[in-house]
């Protein structure tokens, strides 16, 4: 069996008390929302709105005709005055609507969603809903029920392995009980047998709150301690001891994960017919008032750090997530999207060194200890600091879950994870498949 | 005819073949004097050299002496076995060509036995010893003189080795000892005497 | 007259067998702890590669392309033959250094390449120059390596038993010069040298 | 004379001889088979240099490929023209080869603004993943050179604008940069008719605001140079200047247009014999712009390709 | 949904808390471990201080000296290499000292100081920098360094007296080793060889040799002294992670597993002829043995058995570092031997047919 | 001597003490040409013990077959085996080609290389004239001593080139100084690869 583990992994020093305690508040509407459209994996949305419409909360402002994709609604009531290219937290360009928001408006009130087909998988295409977990992967495909692959395991996602993060911890103390109506609506769906919350083991008090209003057939299962045990693949061999085949989806071992906010939010919208607009983000590390705040999409970073008390001297990098996986951000402006759970600011002491490759790998081993996907990172990135992508290949780079255990216990602080990014994408642009 | 392969290739690998065999086997009759008269050479001068004594040294070609002889050598090899003659004809020892091993290979080497039966003198033929290490058989001046005048195997075995080149000091003393053994299993000046 | 001279030159320089072509590694490492074997190894080998290239080079029309490796090797054989019994017949200290490698010649991957490369395509004279050039080119290295290792290994150059340079008795070289592996390692040197020489001469070349 | 011996030897030697010959010639009439010469003849062809443009793993997959007909005699893009020629004629087949070159379609680097200063990893595929690049542009060049690197022969090198220069002497229009560059899909670098005299150095798709905003030396899209060409070779598609090598002659009047510094020479001509600049002068010279012109076109040719440079002085 | 509903408030840019300074625009993780390249090697020496100091007091002066000749050159040679390539100074980085100690550990006590530099110059040059550096070399440089020493002046290294004096024990150790000792500096391990050739005729006693193997044995390389302070040295970096334990494990079982075997005294084969400064310190090198936890395993019982067939059947007792050596050679194919599986791994065929 | 230990020590003789490549430097051309590649050196590993084990049983035949009872094997011995060496490599080549082109293909383009590989004939000459390769036996092989014999080179050879192979490959990713990259670097590997193989000099006595 499982054991409630994996191979490999670290233990972060988890930083997470600043906020653990910080009750979810929510945030302010700031003078101007950018929504961009592409929020999600998968196809970008066309905005349905132009400049002057005037927009309610809740109503859908982009949406496409693809089987990936999401659509978009307005977080707020106001008047659209633009569509722009812009930038967004993951470093892409997506076309954003801008919403200057209404000075005077009811914060509650929403268009309810209107789904075109039947199910909970409709429901949640028609709100727009998307995995909170980071991925950001359109969760009406993985909802729909599918013949070929049948699913027997239903697991909710309650890991919170980074350091700092914070949120889907507060969600679960919270609001147990939407997380444990979300958990029974995907097991039903998907017509699961059994449907397991899975916790680490540093946060008793949520498996607390969890067990109290789970009731029959939701299982509360607290697993160990070490990063990433939120990681799908790893968290599915933790909870059933099955291991997902390199390339293959979850649903070929008869697993499906959700993150815990995902089913919340899921919950949401069946019940109510709220679509996803707003969601919880940790503000946490060098800010003046570090917490949890509830924020309507397509707030500007800077306005939630505002919010948050700002940056203090000390800050020297803000990031959008926790921080082993965290995309760094150039610029502050950039808006709130589905997938971001946390923003942290990392003070020159605490950040990671900045390191060029050449700092040599002293063959040390320890990447290969840590690699949860039993990887030869130093290998990798050696092959693709030279460019030579068949040695990527041959040690399997596109196996990498890119959760950076490798880069965090490099003695010598070699750029690894990024130097996998690297090997990948040249990998993924020669049409190697895993 | 022409057109057969067998012809097309065969002919001119067969005319080559023949060519080169007559002509080297003609180079070998020609060289043939020249390199037994070098061979020979080379045994009487490190013969001579380690049994000044003697003029002439006569191979022995006695079989049942020769087995004799490889049999008491034990490991070590015994490629000649000389009658050592003096300029009157008289037989003054014997010399014998052996081979021992040392650290890089086998040492061949000459051991000329006196009449009473005791040696000589010790010149290495050949050896390929580490420079500097097992060469040291032959630098140390005072390695190979150690040998004169012993007169039995045991007596040989008493020998101090040289450090740093035990293995190849070794070895020479291996092949004194096997030659002292060869010399009394053949019976001595009688047996090498006795024509 | 030029183009001799050209293909002469090529085999010393930007084409030498050793340093650029990379064939006929095994003789040159095995024998050139000592000088005075290295340098007849030079001689030996010229001798085969001048007199078989002609020989290949006179018969190259009359060779069947099937069995050309067999004529080939036969006529090398031959010459490593006569080589044999000469050296041994005649110079036997040098014969009983140069031993095994004797033989070797035959596949000495300079000979047969060449044969391949140059006599097979290639008139007698030009053959000869390449046979001459190819030569110089492998004794000058050899040569020059066995004179370096015995000389800094050992302390003393000794050709046909006179002593040409002596340090003198105090002198203690590094022993490992004359031992395989400073054979490989003073080969690597000369490698990066005659490289580093070769794309100097390269550019110049080009330059001009 | 031992007559035995000579006899004997030629005895043995001829026996082993004829062991060996009728084996072979066994073995040629009972093992053969069909091989195609050509794909010998095709590969002595090919450069050999493996780079694997061609999308076939080695030279000698290539040359099996061509030889059975599976692609054609143009299959080396590495090799250019006289490749392609050669393997015509060794297939008996005629060919139409148009040999490419790769250019720079940016002219920021020093006159770009940076969004920030990355840190890390010194490539541009890494910085091009970090919060949406390092530059404000987001078409344009990083100047960490992955494609420099890249580049199997040699043909790339930075400049001290952070740029990489491309020497067309040495550029086979392999297009391995292309798709080693992050922005290369963006058209940052792209393949180009061989004669095509000058380049556009901007790929910004973005408004000209924008584009503005992040670099002095954007096309502005003031349609300067469509106006100033006299084939119509110089066009504006959306918002940004596109040349037509076919349609251009190398008359510069573009370049001499751009109030941006934004178009400028490759130091190849479209008349001419490629390489050279005096050719190029005297197609300048026949559309009657002033000699300063030709002047600054040569100066910054000499910048941009440094070996067509020297090959005028050899000329 | 049943929270108070705020009144939608706006963050006018005058009420914004400060938001500058931040400027790090670097990819992720974006925290990182604790331990560095330089703190192991610098660990590394504080496992062999009390040995490496425990010799000085046993030896005197000639340790000094070997120490610092091969330390000096070590360093020095970095630090030259570099200022000529012009490449960033790496002599501070812990390892061309950790080279420069270990090379004097394994030299004589009374090696002349300039084979000592030579060592240290070749370990560094040849053994580390030609090969691009910290991380690429494929042998053990502080190995390399020491053999090409002892290749090299063969004759010299054989021929050093035995050392017998220190500065705070003055009872030199030579009672234990008998008359051997006396005529040629021969070790312990050697004496044990001759007693073995000779069957036994000596009557050297090898459990006899153990206390002074483990606390004070002066015939020997440097590092030799104490095994005891070796062992416990290793077992630290075991503890704390530093080394992983296969490798000492695989070598010094397979060596006392075949002493035992070949009926010599499995216990003083361990500890005599460096086997636990090879085991614990060098074979141990990350850099020039295997990455995969098989493979350490595998790399270790290499070694050991290269070192006791080699000590008992060959010429020479003392092949520590040619076993090393000869490894070094091997461990990258050993690796490939063990090439990585991926989580979730399925065999290709297996696959295959699943699908079918 | 038991008759199974005397052959277990020719084999490991053979094959590690007195490696052919390392400390014999026979064969070199081929060890540094190809060990830049693994797969075309296990090919070549293959194909050499295959033709090695067939050749020096051809010559050992042809040598006490023939050229003995002729009395001409002192002097015909050279171009007789490589004429003998040469037309099998040949053979096989075309004989692969034609019935096993997986083979062909594995090994078989390595074949015209062995031909010139100096070390099937050293192992051919050293069955019938011992001393070539130092090894210290003093007799003839027989036909069953050579065949080990043989094996023992062959795989020796396999092994030091694969081993080197796998050394060169971590060659490639090192930032090696620029004069040394390539062939110089792969000598300097290879002098400190023969470094470890000293420490065998001599094992067993052999
Ligand atoms: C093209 C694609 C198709 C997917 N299809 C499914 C699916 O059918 N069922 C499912 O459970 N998950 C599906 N997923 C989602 C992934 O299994 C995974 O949950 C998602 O990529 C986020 O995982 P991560 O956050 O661990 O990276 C799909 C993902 C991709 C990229
Ligand atoms: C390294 C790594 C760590 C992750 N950690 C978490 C986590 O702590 N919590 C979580 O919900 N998802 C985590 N994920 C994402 C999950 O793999 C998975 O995508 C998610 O649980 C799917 O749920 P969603 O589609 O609802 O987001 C992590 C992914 C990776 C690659
Ligand atoms: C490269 C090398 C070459 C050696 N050459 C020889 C040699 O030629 N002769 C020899 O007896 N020992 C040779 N040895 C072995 C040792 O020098 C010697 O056997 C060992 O030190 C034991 O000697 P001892 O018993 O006199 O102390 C050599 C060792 C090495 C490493
Ligand atoms: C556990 C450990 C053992 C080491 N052993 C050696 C050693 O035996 N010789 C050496 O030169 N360097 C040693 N080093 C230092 C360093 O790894 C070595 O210099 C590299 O091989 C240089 O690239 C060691 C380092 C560590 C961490
Ligand atoms: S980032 Fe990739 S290689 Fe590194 S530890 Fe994670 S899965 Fe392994
Ligand atoms: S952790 Fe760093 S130093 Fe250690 S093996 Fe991996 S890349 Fe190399
Ligand atoms: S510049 Fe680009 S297209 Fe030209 S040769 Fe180099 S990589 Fe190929
Ligand atoms: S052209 Fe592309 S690859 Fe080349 S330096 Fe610029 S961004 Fe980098
Ligand atoms: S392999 Fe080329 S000379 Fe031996």
């Amino acid at each position: 069996m499982a054991g409630g583990t994996f191979h490999g992994g670290i233990h972060p020093p988890d930083r997470k008390a600043a906020t653990s305690g910080a009750q979810i508040e929510r945030a302010p509407l700031p003078e101007r929302l950018t929504v961009p459209m592409s929020q999600h994996l998968g196809a970008p949305c066309a905005p349905l709105v132009a400049k002057g419409d005037h927009v309610l909360r809740g109503q859908v402002i982009g949406d496409v005709d693809a089987m990936i994709s999401a659509p978009v609604h307005a977080p707020a009531a106001g008047e659209v005055t633009g569509i722009v290219t812009a930038l967004t937290p993951g470093g892409i360009r997506s076309v954003c609507v801008v919403i200057a928001v209404d000075a005077e408006q009811d914060r509650d009130a929403f268009v309810p969603v209107v789904p075109s087909r039947a199910g909970v998988d409709g429901v949640a295409r028609a709100a727009g809903l998307v995995g909170l977990g980071g991925a950001a992967f359109p969760s009406a495909v993985k909802l729909a029920p599918s013949k070929h692959t049948p699913i027997d395991t239903v697991i909710l996602n309650g890991c919170e392995c980074e350091p700092y993060l914070t949120c889907d911890h507060r969600v679960m103390l919270e609001a147990p009980e939407r997380v444990v109506a979300g958990a029974r609506l995907i097991a039903e769906a998907v017509g699961a047998a059994r449907t397991v919350i899975a916790v680490e083991d540093n946060k008793p008090d949520a498996v607390e709150s969890l067990r109290a209003v789970a009731g029959d057939g939701v299982e509360v299962l607290s697993v160990r301690t070490r990063y990433p045990q939120g990681a799908e693949k790893q968290l599915i061999f933790a909870v059933t001891g099955r291991s997902v085949p390199g390339g293959k989806l979850p649903a070929t071992v008869g697993c499906l994960v959700h993150n815990v906010q995902t089913a919340a939010a899921l919950a949401d919208a069946i019940e109510t017919g709220l679509p996803l607009i707003e969601r919880v983000v940790t503000v946490s590390g060098a800010v003046g008032r570090p917490g949890n705040y509830r924020v309507a999409l397509g707030t500007p970073v800077s306005a939630l750090l505002a919010l948050a008390g700002g940056l203090t001297p000390a800050a020297a990098r803000v990031i959008a997530g926790g921080p082993m996986t965290a995309q760094p951000l150039g610029d502050l402006d950039v808006p709130v999207v589905k997938g971001m759970s946390g923003i942290v600011a990392l003070t020159a002491a605490e950040a990671a060194p900045i390191v060029d490759a050449d700092q040599p790998c002293i063959r040390c081993g320890r990447c290969v200890e840590a690699c949860p996907m039993l990887l030869h990172p130093y290998a990798i990135a050696n092959y693709a600091d030279r460019r030579m992508w068949d040695g990527c290949e041959r040690f399997f780079a596109l196996d990498c879950i890119e959760c950076g255990c490798c880069s965090y216990v490099c003695p010598t602080n070699r750029p690894l994870l990024q130097l996998l990014r690297v090997g990948k994408a040249a990998l993924m642009t020669k049409g190697v498949r895993r | 005819m022409r057109d057969n392969i067998y012809v097309r290739l065969g002919l001119p690998v067969l005319l080559v073949c023949i060519v080169s065999a007559a002509g080297l086997a003609m180079t070998y009759s020609f060289t043939k004097g020249p390199i037994e008269a070098q061979a020979r050479e080379a045994e009487q001068k490190s013969l001579t050299a380690c049994l000044p004594e003697a003029k002439t040294f006569e191979k022995i070609a006695d079989a049942s002496m020769l087995a004799k002889a490889s049999t008491a050598a034990g490991d070590v090899t015994v490629d000649g076995l000389f009658r050592a003659v003096d300029g009157t004809g008289a037989t003054v020892g014997a010399g014998l060509l052996v081979g021992s091993r040392g650290y890089g290979g086998p040492i061949r080497m000459a051991v000329g036995v006196d009449r009473n039966g005791k040696v000589v003198g010790v010149t290495i033929v050949s050896m390929n010893e580490t420079p500097g290490l097992g060469s040291k058989v032959v630098d140390d001046k005072t390695f190979l003189p150690r040998f004169k005048g012993l007169a039995s195997a045991d007596e040989a075995r008493k020998v101090d080795t040289i450090t740093g080149a035990t293995k190849s000091s070794r070895g020479v003393r291996k092949g004194v000892e096997a030659a002292l053994a060869a010399f009394t299993a053949i019976g001595g000046v009688e047996g090498v005497s006795a024509k | 007259m030029k183009q001799f001279v050209a293909v002469l030159k090529n085999g010393l320089s930007l084409e030498n067998p050793l340093t650029v072509l990379m064939i006929g590694l095994c003789s040159t490492l095995a024998v050139s702890a000592k000088f005075e074997g290295s340098l007849f190894m030079g001689i030996a080998v010229i001798f085969v590669l001048v007199m078989s290239n002609v020989l290949i080079s006179a018969v190259r029309k009359f060779t069947p392309d099937e069995v050309r490796i067999p004529i080939f090797i036969v006529i090398i054989a031959a010459f490593v033959t006569i080589v044999d019994l000469v050296l041994k017949g005649y110079f036997p200290s040098v014969y009983s250094f140069l031993g095994v490698w004797i033989p070797l010649i035959v596949v000495n991957c300079i000979v047969l390449g060449r044969a391949e490369a140059f006599a097979y395509h290639n008139g007698v004279m030009l053959s000869i120059a390449d046979g001459i050039g190819m030569g110089l080119g492998y004794t000058l290295i050899i040569a020059g390596l066995g004179a370096f290792r015995e000389l800094f290994g050992s302390g003393s150059l000794v050709f046909l038993g006179n002593t040409l340079v002596s340090f003198g008795p105090a002198y203690r070289g590094p022993n490992i010069l004359l031992l395989f592996p400073g054979a490989f390692l003073l080969f690597g040197f000369i490698v990066a040298g005659s490289r580093a020489l070769n794309r100097r001469l390269t550019a110049r070349k080009e330059a001009m | 004379m031992d007559l035995t011996l000579i006899l004997k030897a030629v005895a043995a030697l001829s026996v082993l001889g004829v062991i060996s010959v009728a084996l072979l010639a066994t073995a040629a009439q009972k093992f053969a088979i069909e091989v195609d010469p050509n794909i010998e003849a095709i590969l002595d062809a090919l450069p050999g240099a493996n780079c694997g443009a061609c999308g076939n793993p080695s030279c000698f997959a290539a040359a099996e490929a061509i030889a059975a007909g599976r692609a054609p005699a143009t299959t080396c893009v590495a090799g250019g023209k006289s490749t392609a020629e050669a393997i015509a004629a060794l297939l008996g087949e005629s060919c139409e080869f148009i040999p490419v070159v790769s250019v720079r379609h940016c002219g920021g680097g020093t006159n770009a603004r940076h969004a920030y200063e990355h840190g890390g990893l010194r490539s541009c595929a890494a910085v091009a993943k970090l919060a949406g690049g390092s530059i404000a542009c987001s078409a344009g060049c990083f100047g960490l050179g992955d494609c420099v690197t890249a580049c199997p022969f040699d043909a790339m090198s930075l400049d001290e604008r952070g740029l990489p220069v491309i020497d067309l002497e040495k550029c086979t229009g392999c297009g391995i940069c292309v798709k080693e560059c992050p922005r290369g899909s963006g058209g940052l670098l792209a393949l180009v008719d061989d004669q095509a005299a000058v380049a556009v150095r901007c790929a910004s798709r973005e408004s000209v605001k924008d584009r503005r905003g992040a670099c002095s030396m954007c096309c502005i899209a003031c349609r300067k140079c469509e106006k100033a060409c006299p084939t119509g070779a110089m066009r504006m598609v959306d918002g940004l200047a596109v040349l037509d090598p076919k349609l251009c002659i190398s008359c510069f009047a573009c370049v001499e247009a751009c109030p941006q510094d934004c178009i400028d020479v490759t130091g190849r001509a479209a008349s001419a014999p490629a390489g050279t600049l005096d050719g190029l002068a005297g197609s300048y010279a026949g559309f009657s712009v002033d000699e300063s012109a030709v002047a600054a076109a040569t100066a910054q040719c000499a910048v941009e390709a440094p070996s067509a440079g020297t090959g005028e002085a050899d000329a | 949904m049943s929270e108070a509903t705020p009144a939608p408030v706006k963050i006018a840019p005058a009420d914004m808390p400060p938001i500058a300074g931040a400027r790090q625009v670097v990819a992720g993780p974006h925290i990182a471990g604790t331990v560095s390249g330089r703190r192991i090697m610098l660990l590394v020496v504080g496992a062999l201080a009390p040995a490496a100091l425990w010799s000085v007091v046993c030896l005197g002066m000639p340790a000094v000296i070997v120490y610092a000749a091969c330390v000096l050159a070590s360093v020095g040679t970095e630090f030259a290499w570099n200022a000529i390539a012009r490449r960033p100074h790496t002599f501070m980085d812990g390892s061309a000292l950790l080279t420069g100690i270990l090379l004097a550990m394994c030299m004589p006590p009374m090696t002349p100081w300039w084979i000592c530099m030579v060592g240290g110059v070749v370990a560094i040059a040849l053994g580390k920098m030609m090969f691009g550096g910290l991380g690429f070399n494929l042998f053990n440089p502080a190995l390399v360094g020491r053999a090409v020493a002892l290749l090299s002046w063969l004759g010299v290294m054989g021929e050093l007296k035995p050392y017998a004096g220190g500065w705070l024990v003055a009872v030199p150790d030579v009672a234990a080793v008998g008359k051997f000792d006396a005529i040629s500096g021969a070790t312990r391990l050697a004496v044990a060889a001759a007693d073995r050739a000779a069957g036994g005729a000596y009557g050297f006693d090898l459990a006899a040799q153990y206390p002074a193997l483990l606390l004070k044995n002066l015939a020997g390389s440097v590092g030799e002294v104490s095994a005891a302070l070796l062992i416990a040295g290793g077992l630290f970096l075991i503890l704390i992670k530093i080394v992983d334990w296969r490798i000492p494990l695989g070598y010094i079982g397979t060596v006392a597993a075949l002493s035992w075997a070949v009926g010599s005294d499995p216990i003083f084969n361990v500890l005599a002829g460096g086997v636990v400064l090879g085991a614990f310190f060098m074979a141990t090198d990350y850099v020039t043995s295997p990455i995969t936890k098989k493979g350490r395993l595998v790399f270790g019982i290499g070694c050991g058995l290269f070192n006791a067939v080699t000590r008992f059947y060959g010429p020479m007792p003392e092949t520590t570092t040619f076993a090393i050596l000869f490894m070094n050679g091997l461990a990258p194919i050993i690796d490939r031997m063990f090439m990585p599986r991926p989580f979730g791994w399925v065999k290709p065929a297996k696959e295959a047919k699943a699908d079918a | 001597m038991h008759v199974v230990t005397q052959l277990a020590l020719l084999l490991i003789g053979a094959a590690l003490v007195n490696n052919i490549l390392l400390t014999r430097f026979i064969a070199l051309c081929s060890f540094f040409g190809i060990s830049d590649n693994m797969h075309t050196a296990i090919g070549m590993s293959l194909a050499v013990i295959f033709v090695m084990m067939l050749a020096s049983t051809a010559t050992w035949i042809a040598y006490y077959g023939m050229l003995v009872p002729l009395g001409v094997g002192e002097f015909l011995y050279i171009p007789a085996f490589i004429l003998v060496i040469a037309a099998l490599v040949q053979f096989v080549e075309m004989y692969l080609r034609k019935y096993s082109p997986a083979l062909y293909r594995a090994m078989g383009i390595y074949l015209p290389l062995i031909t010139t590989n100096c070390a099937v004939l050293a192992a051919a000459t050293e069955a019938v004239k011992p001393g070539f390769f130092k090894m210290n036996m003093a007799y003839g092989f027989t036909l069953g001593e050579n065949l080990i014999y043989t094996l023992g080179v062959a795989v020796g050879y396999g092994f030091a080139l694969l081993c080197f192979t796998a050394l060169r490959e971590r060659l490639d990713i090192a930032p090696v100084p620029n004069v040394l990259k390539g062939t110089p670097m792969a000598f300097i590997a290879a002098a400190l690869l023969s470094i470890g193989y000293i420490g065998l000099g001599s094992l067993f006595g052999l």
